[in-house]
């Protein structure tokens, strides 16, 4: 369970909105509470205009922290990442956070592996630098994307320092690395067997893959990242319910602060696949 | 124009519960204050109305829960709450410490149900009264009080014989004669109405050809939309009864706040916009405060519109 | 996905009438047609609704009329138009030229009113049929037919016993139950419902303590803010009555349009939309084209969404 | 009644958004169907923002016509005004117009005089353009602001070609021109005997008392741009209702067809003065 005395709501000027390949975007602010206190895989509600559409504010992982600056990785689904695409250099960001419960981080990690599917990426540059900082060796972070266009940058995964970060691309049309999924470069990545935790994000189907081909061979710590429609992301609405297992039925958690990072195993991999997606057209 | 203070703040609400001002937060918006707890100095706020409390715990509904609408959002979280025997047990214990009033919201699908959670909350401390919320939309039967003012009527007057705390009935506003409902539940015995509770709503997902909300495919729509319809809503029950009126519905800022007053209420709850702002309750108790002291208001109600009578 | 239109557009609405698409422009947002004629071809339209029309001229309720809200507009017109002499012997004239079926919206006081005003159009060519307008919130008694299903089903009974045209009843969603007032004009003839007319709400003007409308304070909210409102009106309809559904309320978009489907409507009609863009209505009947031949849809009741039945 | 015929649904890009003292702004964009019919008076209903906040149009006199580009004149009262002065040029600004009935310009006229309140100078700059082209020798424009500062500049009132405009200022508290109001300026300007037209735009009470100062000695033409709220601004929501008189009674005419501007003896000023403020805080 996160602790919201962590979290803030503060105000920062816009600095940069870099246009990636493939429809990315990358926004980065001054938000120092938040960069001085986010781990990897905490989000932060981001306000998308000032008018009340959009009314609420929309979820981000914290992507990267460069001093008092925090970026966020998204692309144009609808209209608040539309007008969060639209800020320019100098523009107001409202932000309250970090929230949510992250990544587990152990200390003497030896290896840990990182599955992202597409956007799922986000939380990923914070983690290879945030594992190491805390004595992993080894950050291997297998990526995946429908094309070549709309892979995550490999060296924005490595910023600052590359050292003992590997980066394994695959794209489901075959135009860079791997002809395929992500997941199937798993059992690859666990080759070795000095793997200590496995994270991944991305796409429920991506997950759901993930976490069956983990089920036998997993490492002590095997998480994911899940999403959820969210109306406050602190835990008051109560309108973020993911579906666990509890016994052989199904019980409610909520994504904003039990998760978004939640152990694979106790994800109820059937009912969230019968979700319809978040994204309404 | 001068800078003293001469608004007075407070409103008796009934039972001896006088609330310190009268900015409080709407249910289901707040939970029961634990997390914003974390987030502002909630013992500054005029109620805590809590989360739907009902008899038993509830799981709520499947997800998705939520889904925004054009200045809106639709709900249909299906009264999670840990049970009316938790609240009493152990979340009064925390309200106890407060200075904050609490108002426990109590839902249930009948009238012994009711008068079952209302008897358990009274042997604890710390409640200064209920909300009776007649009106979710979100669960089977949720509304049969509401929709009814006879029935509502009945329900109300036996809650009160079977509790001397203040008693709140949470209006709904799917009606056709919310005035109706307002006026059988003053005559017996509600000490205030709070009005409104959502609106029935529904947002499609094209895509997949039906309701983006599980079960019957709505939920109860809040927010900046709904304010205008609050706002006549809050009239109307103003009109018919002489309780006080608690208006709820699209305040996310001091001025919306006032407007309830114009509109007729005699308190206000900030609902859904404490999800995009936490600070939202207290910058509008600061703002309607600074409002009324400019305006050299002795009470917030002197906004009251008195409508010309209608010619029958 | 073949570029080839197979998709039906045609509506037959009863009596005869057969829309030739489904996208019709609301009552009172698009006048008789003058204007719109003047701005857009007006005959690519499933229909015209006119403005309301009432026995006698009427010259409309005192300034402001119109208030804007969040994501909505507050409209309180009071049914300024010409009378149903002046329809019947002149404008009628142009609504015969036309090749877009006109469908009058009529609304009076009492049934006699409005047989009479059925009674002279019936008597002018040119007119595919009648919206009866029993929903009007800002005119005197102008929801009282709206409000009361056995009221409605009476009314609706003897106008169909006075006219052989198509007759759709526009519902008001100012209601406990909307889905009985739909049962109650179809049981008594009604050929098609249309739903919704406004949402009785009030803007607050706080300089001057009253609301900005005048009269009793209030006027109708129509536009994007209600479109949740009217697709839960719209699907609980649908589940109510076998004849057409036409579905009105936030449609500013083809995938507003669509999603009025998916909910359960026949057809539609873009209200408040046209204000603001005087194309809209057209732009919606392209995207909606475009939308079905894309998916292969024969009709656009393909994509109604079956809800599961519920458990009583 | 305008023709509405006369009316399109262009959008043209910003070029110019300029900051004058007092918190006026005026904004010009490329308008050309516009700029090539727009007749002093008329007005434009402008798209603010693109959601549905705003939902409706605003509409703005025709401030001046330069080859295709058409400026407006406004203050931030509200959101759709601060959203039109948030415009960065190259923006799309979505314009419906012209619209309404605007100035009645007759051949041959001899001085002509506007009085100009606040805000109302807006239609003021292409008028003692269009009047001069129709052989106008004198326009007399009598101009009163609060204060200095929000008097609207006065060689903005005769770009291109300043022969035979004449601006008299007066503020409410003397910081420049006459210490008083404008209505007090307007016998001064009838004088001479030659006045063919009184124009006349700004607050209703300044209307109000320009019109009671003429009711007795009138030149031929005697007008005023009015408000209403609209709802459409052509003619069919039936929203912008103005009191006229008839005989004994009240009627109504709608501001965007019949007016905005409308003969000054024809008004029901007791009726227009006793209507609310449009602008709501
Ligand atoms: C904990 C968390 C972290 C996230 N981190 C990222 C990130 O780093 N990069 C990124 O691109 N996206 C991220 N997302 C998804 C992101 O929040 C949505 O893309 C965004 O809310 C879409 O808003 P919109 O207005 O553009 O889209 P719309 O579809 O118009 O939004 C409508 C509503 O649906 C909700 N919604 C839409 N898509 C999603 C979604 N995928 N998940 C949850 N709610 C959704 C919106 O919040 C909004 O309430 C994250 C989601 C969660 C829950
Ligand atoms: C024919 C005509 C020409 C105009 N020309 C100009 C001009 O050249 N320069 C200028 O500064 N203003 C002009 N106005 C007034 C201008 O339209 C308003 O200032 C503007 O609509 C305010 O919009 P807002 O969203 O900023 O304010 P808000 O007060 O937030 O708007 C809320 C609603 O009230 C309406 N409203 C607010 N004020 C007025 C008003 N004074 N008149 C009519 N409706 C109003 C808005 O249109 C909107 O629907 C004109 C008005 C009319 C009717
Ligand atoms: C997520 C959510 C949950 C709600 N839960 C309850 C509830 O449990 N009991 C209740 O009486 N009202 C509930 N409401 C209704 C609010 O208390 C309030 O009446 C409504 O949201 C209108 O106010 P607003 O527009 O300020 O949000 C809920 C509203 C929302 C948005
Ligand atoms: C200005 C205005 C005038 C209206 N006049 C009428 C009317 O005369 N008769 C009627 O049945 N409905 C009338 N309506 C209601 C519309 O026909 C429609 O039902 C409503 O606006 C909801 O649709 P929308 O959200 O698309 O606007 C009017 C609506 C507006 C905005
Ligand atoms: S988003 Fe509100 S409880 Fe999680
Ligand atoms: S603004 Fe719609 S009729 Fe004038």
């Amino acid at each position: 369970m996160s602790d919201l005395r962590r979290s803030r709501d503060e105000r920062g000027a816009v600095v940069r909105v870099e246009e990636l390949a493939g429809g990315l975007v990358e926004l980065t602010a001054h938000l120092p509470h938040l960069a001085a206190t986010a781990r990897a895989g905490e989000f932060a509600q981001l306000r998308c205009g000032d008018g009340p559409v959009p009314l609420l504010r929309r979820p981000f992982s914290v992507a990267w922290v460069d001093g008092e600056h925090c970026s966020f990785v998204f692309e144009r689904v609808g209209a608040g990442t539309r007008l969060l695409a639209a800020m320019r250099p100098g523009d107001t960001l409202g932000s309250l956070g970090p929230l949510g419960a992250g990544f587990t981080l152990g200390d003497g990690m030896r290896t840990v592996v990182c599955v992202a599917g597409g956007l799922g990426c986000a939380p990923f540059p914070l983690l290879a630098r945030q594992a190491r900082d805390r004595g992993a060796s080894r950050v291997v972070i297998v990526h995946g994307a429908a094309t070549a266009a709309r892979l995550y940058p490999a060296e924005r995964f490595v910023r600052g320092d590359a050292s003992g970060v590997e980066v394994v691309e695959s794209t489901d049309d075959g135009t860079r690395g791997h002809h395929g999924l992500a997941v199937d470069l798993i059992a690859d990545a666990l080759r070795g067997g000095d793997v200590d935790a496995v994270y991944a994000c991305g796409p429920n189907p991506m997950l759901a893959a993930t976490a069956a081909r983990l089920a036998n061979t997993a490492p002590a710590v095997c998480e994911v990242s899940l999403e959820a429609p969210m109306g406050c992301g602190f835990g008051t609405c109560l309108g973020c319910a993911l579906p666990m297992r509890r016994g052989d039925s199904t019980a409610w958690a909520l994504c904003c602060r039990e998760g978004p990072v939640m152990p694979m195993q106790a994800v109820d991999w059937d009912a969230l696949r019968a979700l319809p997606p978040a994204h309404v057209a | 124009m001068s800078g003293e203070s001469t608004v007075d703040l407070r409103v008796p609400l009934g039972r001896g519960v006088e609330l310190p001002n009268p900015v409080g937060v709407a249910s289901g918006t707040f939970g029961y204050g634990f997390e914003f707890e974390q987030l502002i100095d909630i013992q500054r706020l005029g109620a805590i109305y809590t989360k739907g409390t009902t008899p038993q715990p509830r799981e709520g509904n499947p997800p998705p829960r939520v889904a925004e609408t054009a200045g809106g959002m639709l709900n249909s979280i299906g009264l999670q709450n840990p049970g009316v025997d938790h609240v009493a047990r152990v979340y009064a214990q925390s309200f106890a410490q407060w200075r904050v009033p609490v108002i426990v919201n109590v839902a249930a699908a009948t009238v012994d149900e009711y008068v079952h959670c209302v008897r358990v909350l009274d042997t604890a401390d710390g409640i200064a009264g209920y909300e009776l919320n007649i009106s979710c939309p979100n669960i089977a039967h949720g509304m049969d009080f509401g929709l009814d003012a006879t029935a509502a009527g009945r329900l109300v007057g036996t809650v009160r014989g079977a509790t001397e705390r203040c008693l709140v009935v949470k209006l709904s506003p799917n009606v056709t004669d919310i005035a109706a409902v307002a006026r059988a539940v003053e005559d017996s015995g509600a000490d205030a109405v709070s009005a409104v509770n959502t609106y029935v709503g529904m947002k499609v997902h094209l895509a997949m050809r039906r309701p983006v909300l599980p079960n019957r495919g709505t939920g109860g729509l809040s927010g900046p939309a709904i304010k205008p319809l609050a706002l006549a809503a809050v009239a109307r029950v103003r009109a018919a009864v002489r309780i006080p009126v608690i208006g709820v519905g699209g305040i996310a800022t001091a001025t919306d706040a006032l407007e309830h007053f114009v509109a007729g209420a005699d308190a206000v709850q900030v609902g859904t916009a404490s999800f995009a702002d936490p600070r939202a309750c207290l910058d509008i108790l600061d703002g309607i405060t600074a409002y009324a002291q400019r305006a050299g208001l002795a009470r917030l109600t002197d906004l009251r519109w008195q409508p010309a009578p209608l010619p029958a």
